[in-house]
């Protein structure tokens, strides 16, 4: 754990928050976009959790931060499983592509 | 005097007609309201007269000045010198005249009569408005009942008029508000007065007169930025027609003069030849474009982009006789075009048509009207006697007064539209009115008491103005008087 | 010296007229509105007759000299402090002889249409323009001021306006009316410029005044005058062309003379008193008010002479092939007011060699009664025959003895015979050209012949040549219609008796003229030979007037079509003016810069039709152009924009 | 101390106490929503009021929860907004079969706001925004059988969903670099290095996110148009405002060093925003959709006035903003009851509407017209006051492009008003009933857009809360 500078940790929550929005710019499946979202959630955690630990230890900032974080992406979570099922109920798809009745 | 009562009045009239019931109240409402704003007009200009001959030299009398946003500088601050009153009296003269023209107006009639006292509202407190953010609130003020005005009772194109006319007097006032922010910024007031005192520099100046010049200018229908006024003119119902023609296109020369040149004099001796030029443009190019007009309407509408021309020219000689001419060109060419609109509006209703070709031998079966119409054409081609004669004069006298050699060419050109507007003027009148009568028109009636006490309250002040033009420039000499102070003379007579 | 201010009471009574007649008159008034119109001119005639005898005869000489004097003045319009309009109220001898010239003829022309006018519906209406025209040209006569002068110059036109359009349901009325009015405001044009010139390096508008600073040579106003140049000509010529172009326009001279004959469209009195008698000899008389200036610039007075001497010349020209009797009328007016300008122009300021200058007035005063008597004549023959044209005229004499004399006796006085009034004039002017320039006597004597011949030309193709064939219901007319013709058959026959040089002239001390018997005997004997002529041609029918023109071939035809002038106007109105100017205006309003304001519209439409696309409904597209901007504003801020 | 607890979160505990109430009352046997709705803008109504009263200034939770005069007037404004929405939903929201979820969502968001309003701490910050947005994006699929209903409610939850992500790395970093996330001390770490900048821009696309200013506006449209009529008010409203407030406040305080970006920044984005905004504007047909744009229009004037960095921008920010609760609601009211009655959505359905509705006509009308900022209508107030506090810095280019903006701006809403009153119309909207509640909410409206501007003595108070930046 000593032995992994913070940069390596950065890189790997970099990574993460940028397969994440890789995802969600090209899956069609919004089940899978929100999955992608949870990445980048996830990969904010990380740099959170690292941050206080690297650089900050002596409070818990970061930490509780990342809690709320988690506690904040299930109730979006939740609400967004809630809309896609209903989406699905009145356009029988959960393709993104297929509701875009809504333009210009 | 409380002048506030000049914007009270009209309103409370307004408001008070949303609770007449049917065109007879509520026409009845308007003219009493009208009248009693007339009144008061004429009051004022008695109370200003005898403050002045008491020994008042104050450049601006009656001031009342509450804070308003007292944060941001702003101030309720009116008050009145001679030209605003010249101003107020026409524009008196000219709703009275409105309303009675209007009288039957049966279509939507509470809403047209609230619409038209709103926008009286508006040109009175922009006349008396010495704080800048006022008179920019009145400005805007008078805008809306227009497009609402022409929109619903106009007629032919009368929505594209409608939006065109609105959309570039918004477009003329957010120049004027880019120039007035830059005055604000360089001075941290928007009290005219105060601003006049300060000196703004030169540089500043120059980049914020063009701003507030030509937004005005946009009112008082600038080349080439007049397209509004031949569209709007001719859409517009007869009373919007006298109320555009007659104060409307009044804001934008008050506001060059009152705002642009008083409070920028240097930038307005720097930029004198581009005025000018747009000027005497607007002047000859007005003058014949109206030649090749069939409508009545657009003949008038035209004439007066070549009339305001006489406004714009007048200031922009920057000579104390020249801006006292812009002046009565204003009053002058408020009343007149606003008669001939009357007039035109009259011959309409009973015609049904504004085509010159359609018409003819008017003055055998409407004698006033037609009297009318020759009156307000006479005077439009500058007939000694009536207003428009005395104006055009000045304008050209105080021209001529400014020695550079190209601003004389100007001045000759300006000269020469009268020979135009005399063809013109002349092609219609005699179309119009004289030669044979049609078959279909033989039976039609003249005017109406109403119709006649409009077109007698508009020729009165036609008249006054042109065979007393004495009274009208003592009125008007100090506020002329305060704002040469403020351009300096440019005449170096030897 | 006694008060005169009560002057401005003989222009104040026809104002007075036309305000009642104007407002009342058609409802109220109509049936003694011609009474009330001529009975308040009898009592401007009065005051200027009173007036004149009091100037002339008692008290207007002080030293010898004839005084100007101001009698009243009141400050109309203020332009600058030493610059205004006044409105005044000048006594001088031209001013005095004006007054009542205008308010005699004046009288007589509203007597004459108390007959001529009866029956027509709008009589109060015609009334009250004639006196608004009377007040109108007592007001010029009797400006002070030269601004008041254009202003009461333009009421002029425009009463002469109404009046020529008073038929207004005859086409040719309604055009004739609008050319009178359009060319004299071309010409006014000038007028105004000269006056802003002339107002400008005189700084002032009195005319006492800037005659005072432009006349002496040393005063600061003169040099700056005469001492700037534009084009190359000094900017006191320009100034005085400018102001002599407005009387020639006003005066019909050539080439500014198109509207006089189409003003004959208008009620026959009316032409006798404005198109003959007062009016068009404005001109004339605005010259000789600023004779002083005029006659400080050699150039200009040759300007005069000359348009006037071929103005003189080319109407006679023209007169001798027209028809319409109203018409030869007019060219005929328009050739003596030729003399009257062409004398002013020959004349200097002072002593003998300012002979011309009382000949112009002299003749300007004779003319008027003469010309209006020819025309109230023709007057009288037009309300019997109902028509212009010579042709369906012929034998009148019978039918119209009293009218018969009457015209006679105008042909004889305008050709010049002794010793009617004509003559005396004319021979002043002629022997004032003689003694300046040869030619233009030539030509002012040729004029004289062809006067003659055409007028007897006119006169005998009315009342002689054929016999009348057909009978006439009624007679001369009315008594109103017969008083006047002979009083002013009196006058023309006498008045060129009177001593007009002790009174007029140009430097206000008398002069005494002789007549020269051997200097009249040749234009007498000239004249004299084209009446015979005129006899020998129109006397009877015969075909030699018309072997005559064929044989002048072209030269006839474009004497006739009055050297076409009107189609040469026409030409440039109608096929440079309208077509090149003020269509090509209309059309780059409508389409161009209308066109720019609805091109900045449709050009915001088609922007944001052309942008819609970007809210494409995707909300993948939605978060990527999320993120792009982000990235863009990062990049933009990191290292762009610092 | 306790009692610290009690009034300085009053406004917090009054929302709760409401929202107690109503689950007790859905929890509880079915009352009509006839006699339900009257008591529920009874309460809301209360909830207001506690506003006006036992206002203390003070901080709670470390730091984390702060209140003052200025915050409480903010919500003062949020509360009015959410009564008049309330109130304006009685003819929609009388027939609907889950009127209580109704108010419990927009209440928790509403609750949210305030949380975030209060917020003194960076946590606190994103714990608020996120309470106001997931409810909000459940109200927006009110209309459970509606398609567009759905598809709007998953655009807007995706796409809050990614800016929030966004927003949390950019506060990740910021939190990095500084070691903290309190409001107070954040200013003394910040600076103009890189990646301050960067997770600076990424904290602001989260407010941009919310404000729909440009490029992060797309969802905007999209989703206006879908939601029930309410919660579109309430997004355009409320939500924008709380928003705004906040912006102002973190840019006045937090980010005073980056002073300079975030001028550069407001410049560049005003100009766009508002020029996106009008051009999509005046293209549109829905009248939802067309007030979704014409809103961002106006977030890009509100930058300018926020651009300015003084106390009059954030005076005339905070002034244009209740101004825009009258204007905006009144606009709304009158759609949303056409829209619950007639069931009438475009610009062409509105046409002649003046023959068969004049109140509602004029309401629409003078809405408006304070929209486009036409005297004497507050809007003019509101709008001028933003470009004067804006013109301070002497970018009077951006002035001279704003007001040429306020004509294409002018076009659009007169085309409206141009429809109401002059073009003709074959099956016009028959005559409408207004029940009393959303009558009075429209005259309520109505006052304020006349009375706001011309009462200086708001923008004074305003002016007095704003000092002590």
């Amino acid at each position: 754990m000593q032995g992994i500078p913070l940069t390596h940790i950065l890189f790997v929550s970099t990574a993460l928050f940028l397969i994440g929005m890789y995802g969600l710019f090209t899956r069609r499946n919004l089940i899978t976009m929100l999955m992608s979202i949870e990445l980048m959630l996830n990969s904010v955690n990380i740099n959170f959790v690292a941050f206080n630990k690297y650089l900050y230890p002596d409070k818990l900032d970061g930490i509780f931060f990342s809690i709320f974080i988690i506690t904040i992406a299930a109730a979006e979570a939740a609400v967004a499983i809630a809309i896609i099922i209903n989406l699905y109920r009145t356009h029988t798809s959960i393709d993104v592509e297929d509701a875009t009745e809504m333009k210009y | 005097m409380n002048l506030s009562l000049l914007i009270i009045i009209p309103l409370l009239t307004a408001l008070l007609v949303l609770f007449g019931r049917g065109l007879k109240q509520v026409r009845v409402i308007s003219l009493a309201g009208a009248l009693l704003q007339l009144g008061i007009s004429v009051w004022l200009l008695l109370l200003y007269w005898q403050t002045r001959t008491s020994g008042n030299n104050e450049a601006m009398l009656f001031v009342q000045n509450h804070a308003w946003f007292a944060e941001l500088g702003i101030h309720y601050h009116i008050g009145v010198d001679g030209i605003s009153i010249a101003m107020i009296l026409l524009t008196a003269s000219v709703v009275v005249a409105g309303i009675l023209v209007s009288w039957n107006e049966t279509n939507m009639s509470k809403e047209f009569f609230f619409l038209l006292l709103l926008l009286s509202m508006g040109a009175y407190g922009f006349f008396i408005s010495l704080d800048l953010f006022t008179l920019f609130f009145f400005l805007e003020v008078a805008v809306i009942p227009k497009f609402l005005l022409i929109g619903v009772w106009g007629s032919g194109k009368k929505e594209y008029s409608a939006m065109k006319l609105a959309l570039m007097l918004m477009a003329g006032s957010a120049l004027v508000f880019v120039g007035m922010m830059g005055v604000y910024q360089q001075t941290h007031s928007f009290d005219i007065m105060a601003i006049a005192k300060m000196h703004i520099p030169l540089e500043v100046q120059k980049i914020f007169f063009p701003f507030a010049f030509l937004g005005f200018g946009i009112f008082a229908a600038l080349f080439p930025f007049h397209t509004w006024v031949p569209d709007g003119h001719a859409s517009a119902p007869t009373a919007a027609s006298m109320f555009l023609a007659g104060i409307s296109m009044k804001l934008g020369g008050y506001g060059c003069l009152r705002v642009a040149t008083f409070l920028m004099p240097d930038a307005a001796h720097a930029y004198s030849w581009i005025i000018i030029l747009l000027a005497t443009i607007a002047i000859i190019y007005g003058a014949f474009a109206t030649m090749m007009q069939t409508d009545l309407k657009y003949i008038n509408a035209y004439s007066s982009v070549s009339h305001c021309g006489f406004v714009i020219l007048g200031i922009g000689m920057l000579t104390e006789t020249s801006i006292n001419g812009a002046v009565l060109q204003m009053v002058s060419h408020g009343l007149m075009t606003a008669l001939f609109f009357a007039a035109i509006g009259m011959i309409y209703t009973r015609t049904h048509t504004r085509m010159v070709a359609q018409l003819g031998g008017l003055l055998k079966v409407m004698p006033f009207i037609s009297t009318v119409f020759v009156i307000a054409g006479l005077c439009s081609l500058g007939l000694p006697g009536f207003s428009g004669f005395v104006a055009e004069m000045t304008v050209f006298m105080g021209s001529w007064q400014n020695p550079n050699g190209w601003y004389r060419l100007a001045t000759i050109l300006a000269c020469a539209s009268i020979v135009v507007t005399a063809v013109y003027i002349l092609r219609a009148a005699g179309k119009t009115i004289m030669g044979p009568t049609g078959e279909t028109h033989q039976q039609l009636s003249d005017a109406s008491w109403n119709e006649k006490l409009a077109a007698g309250i508009l020729i009165v002040g036609i008249v006054l103005m042109g065979v007393a033009p004495f009274l009208i420039n003592q009125l008007i000499g100090t506020g002329v008087g305060t704002i040469m102070q403020q351009v300096g003379n440019v005449i170096t007579q030897k | 010296m006694s008060n005169y201010s009560y002057l401005y009471w003989i222009p104040l009574l026809p104002l007075a007229t036309f305000l009642v007649l104007g407002m009342f008159g058609r409802k109220y008034l109509s049936p003694i509105s011609g009474m009330l119109g001529t009975l308040s001119l009898a009592g401007s005639t009065l005051i200027s007759l009173f007036a004149a005898n009091q100037y002339f005869f008692v008290d207007g000489k002080m030293n010898g000299v004839y005084q100007k004097i101001t009698a009243f003045r009141f400050t109309w319009l203020t332009f600058s402090p030493n610059v205004s309009i006044d409105m005044s109220v000048i006594v001088d001898p031209i001013s005095v002889m004006m007054l009542v010239v205008v308010t005699f003829v004046s009288l007589m022309v509203h007597v004459f249409s108390l007959g001529y006018m009866k029956g027509e519906k709008r009589f109060a209406t015609y009334y009250a323009f004639l006196s608004l025209f009377t007040f109108s040209m007592l007001g010029l006569v009797l400006a002070g001021n030269i601004f008041q002068i254009y202003i009461f110059w333009e009421l002029v036109g425009v009463s002469s306006f109404l009046l020529i359009g008073f038929y207004f349901e005859k086409p040719s009325a309604v055009a004739a009316s609008k050319k009178a009015f359009i060319v004299t405001r071309f010409a006014d044009l000038g007028f105004l410029i000269g006056i802003l010139i002339l107002a400008f390096y005189g700084k002032t508008l009195d005319i006492g005044v800037l005659v005072e600073r432009l006349t002496s040579v040393q005063s600061p106003e003169y040099l700056g005058i005469a001492g700037a140049g534009f084009l190359g000509i000094s900017v006191l010529s320009w100034g005085l062309s400018l102001v002599f172009i407005g009387g020639a326009g006003k005066s019909a001279m050539f080439p500014l003379h198109i509207w006089l004959p189409d003003a004959m469209e208008g009620p026959t009195p009316v032409s006798a008193l404005i198109h003959a008698a007062t009016m068009v000899v404005a001109g004339v008389y605005l010259v000789a008010r600023l004779f002083p200036i005029f006659s400080m610039d050699v150039s200009v007075m040759h300007l005069i002479t000359y348009v006037g001497v071929f103005s003189a010349l080319f109407a006679a020209i023209i007169a001798c092939t027209q028809t319409d009797i109203k018409r030869v009328l007019a060219y005929s007016t328009m050739s003596q007011i030729g003399y009257m300008m062409f004398a002013l122009g020959i004349s200097h300021q002072t002593g003998e060699s300012g002979l011309g200058y009382m000949a112009s007035m002299f003749h300007l005063f004779t003319h008027a009664f003469f010309k209006s008597l020819l025309f109230l004549g023709a007057g009288a023959v037009i309300h019997l025959v109902h028509s212009n044209d010579m042709k369906d005229m012929g034998g009148l004499r019978k039918w119209m003895p009293i009218t018969h004399m009457a015209f006679l006796v105008g042909c004889l006085a305008i050709s010049g015979i002794p010793p009617f009034a004509g003559f005396f004039s004319k021979e002043e002017i002629l022997t004032a050209a003689f003694h300046n320039s040869p030619f233009v006597y030539g030509i002012a004597l040729f004029t004289a012949g062809l006067t003659a011949f055409y007028m007897f030309r006119l006169y005998f193709s009315i009342f002689w040549k054929k016999e009348a064939s057909h009978a006439y219901t009624h007679g001369e007319g009315t008594l109103t219609m017969k008083i006047p013709l002979v009083i002013l058959t009196i006058l023309a026959a006498g008045a060129g008796l009177l001593p007009f040089s002790r009174w007029v002239t140009a430097d206000g001390i008398s002069m005494e003229t002789h007549t020269d018997l051997l200097f009249s005997a040749i234009p007498v004997s000239f004249t004299a030979l084209a009446i015979l002529l005129a006899m020998y041609w129109y006397k009877n029918e015969n075909d030699k007037p018309a072997r005559f023109a064929s044989m002048a071939g072209g030269w006839y035809r474009a004497a006739h079509r009055k050297f076409y002038v009107d189609e040469i106007y026409l030409f440039v109105t109608g096929k440079i003016l309208f077509p090149l100017v003020g269509r090509p205006i209309a059309w780059f309003d409508k389409n161009i810069v209308d066109g720019c304001m609805n091109l900045l519209a449709t050009l915001t439409a088609r922007f944001s039709s052309l942008i819609k696309r970007w809210q494409s409904g995707s909300v993948q597209n939605y978060a990527l152009y999320f993120f792009g901007g982000i990235a863009a504003l990062a990049v933009l801020f990191i290292y762009l924009w610092k | 101390m306790a009692m610290d607890y009690l009034i300085l979160l009053k406004q917090e505990w009054m929302i709760a106490l409401i929202l107690f109430v109503l689950l007790f009352i859905k929890l509880g046997k079915d009352i009509p929503n006839a006699t339900l709705l009257p008591w529920i803008n009874g309460l809301l109504c209360l909830n207001l009021l506690s506003g006006f009263f036992f206002n203390q200034e003070g901080m709670l939770f470390g730091e984390m929860f702060q209140t003052n005069a200025r915050l409480v007037m903010e919500k003062n404004i949020l509360n009015l907004a959410l009564l008049l929405i309330s109130m304006q939903a009685y003819d929609w929201l009388l027939a609907h079969k889950h009127l209580i979820e109704f108010y419990l969502l927009l209440l928790t968001a509403i609750l949210g706001m305030f949380f975030m309003l209060s917020s003194g701490n960076l946590l606190m910050f994103y714990l608020g925004l996120e309470m106001s947005t997931i409810p909000v994006a459940a109200a927006v699929n009110f209309d459970l059988t509606r398609k567009q209903s759905s598809e709007a409610a998953m655009k807007m939850i995706i796409s809050s969903a990614f800016s929030s992500c966004l927003l949390l790395l950019g506060i990740s970093l910021v939190y990095g670099m500084s070691g903290t996330l309190l409001f107070s001390e954040l200013p003394r770490h910040l600076s103009s290095a890189p990646l301050y900048i960067l997770s600076f821009l990424l904290l602001f696309s989260g407010f941009g996110f919310k404000i729909s200013a440009v490029p992060f506006h797309l969802w905007t449209a999209d989703v206006y148009e879908g939601a029930p009529v309410s919660v579109t008010a309430f997004l355009s409203v409320v939500s924008k405002a709380s928003v705004l407030f906040v912006l102002v406040s973190v840019l006045y305080t937090v980010f005073k060093p980056l002073a300079d970006t975030w001028y550069n920044l407001l410049y560049l984005l005003s100009m766009v925003t508002i020029l996106t905004g009008n051009l999509f504007a005046i293209r549109q047909n829905n009248l939802k959709r067309f007030l979704a744009f014409s809103s961002i229009a106006q977030v890009g004037f509100i930058l300018i006035g926020v651009s300015a960095g003084t106390q009059a921008g954030m005076t005339s920010v905070i002034y244009f903003l209740l101004i825009y609760v009258f204007s905006n609601l009144a606009a709304f009211g009158v759609v949303s009851i056409i829209g619950a009655v007639a069931d009438k959505h475009t610009i062409e359905d509105y046409r002649a509407l003046y023959k068969s509705n004049p109140f509602l006509t004029w309401v629409l009308t003078i809405a408006l017209f304070s929209l486009a900022g036409v005297p004497p209508t507050a809007g003019f107030f509101g709008k001028y006051f933003l470009l004067m506090a804006g013109s301070a810095k002497g970018n009077y280019g951006l002035i001279l492009f704003a007001s040429l903006n306020l004509v294409i701006s002018f076009y659009y809403y007169l085309r409206i008003v141009k429809a109401m009153f002059m073009d003709p119309n074959e099956k016009p909207i028959d005559h409408i009933q207004v029940s009393w509640l959303p009558k009075l909410a429209l005259i309520i409206c109505l006052a304020g857009i006349l009375a706001a501007g011309l009462a200086n003595q708001l923008y004074t108070y305003i002016f007095s809360l704003c000092s002590g930046l």
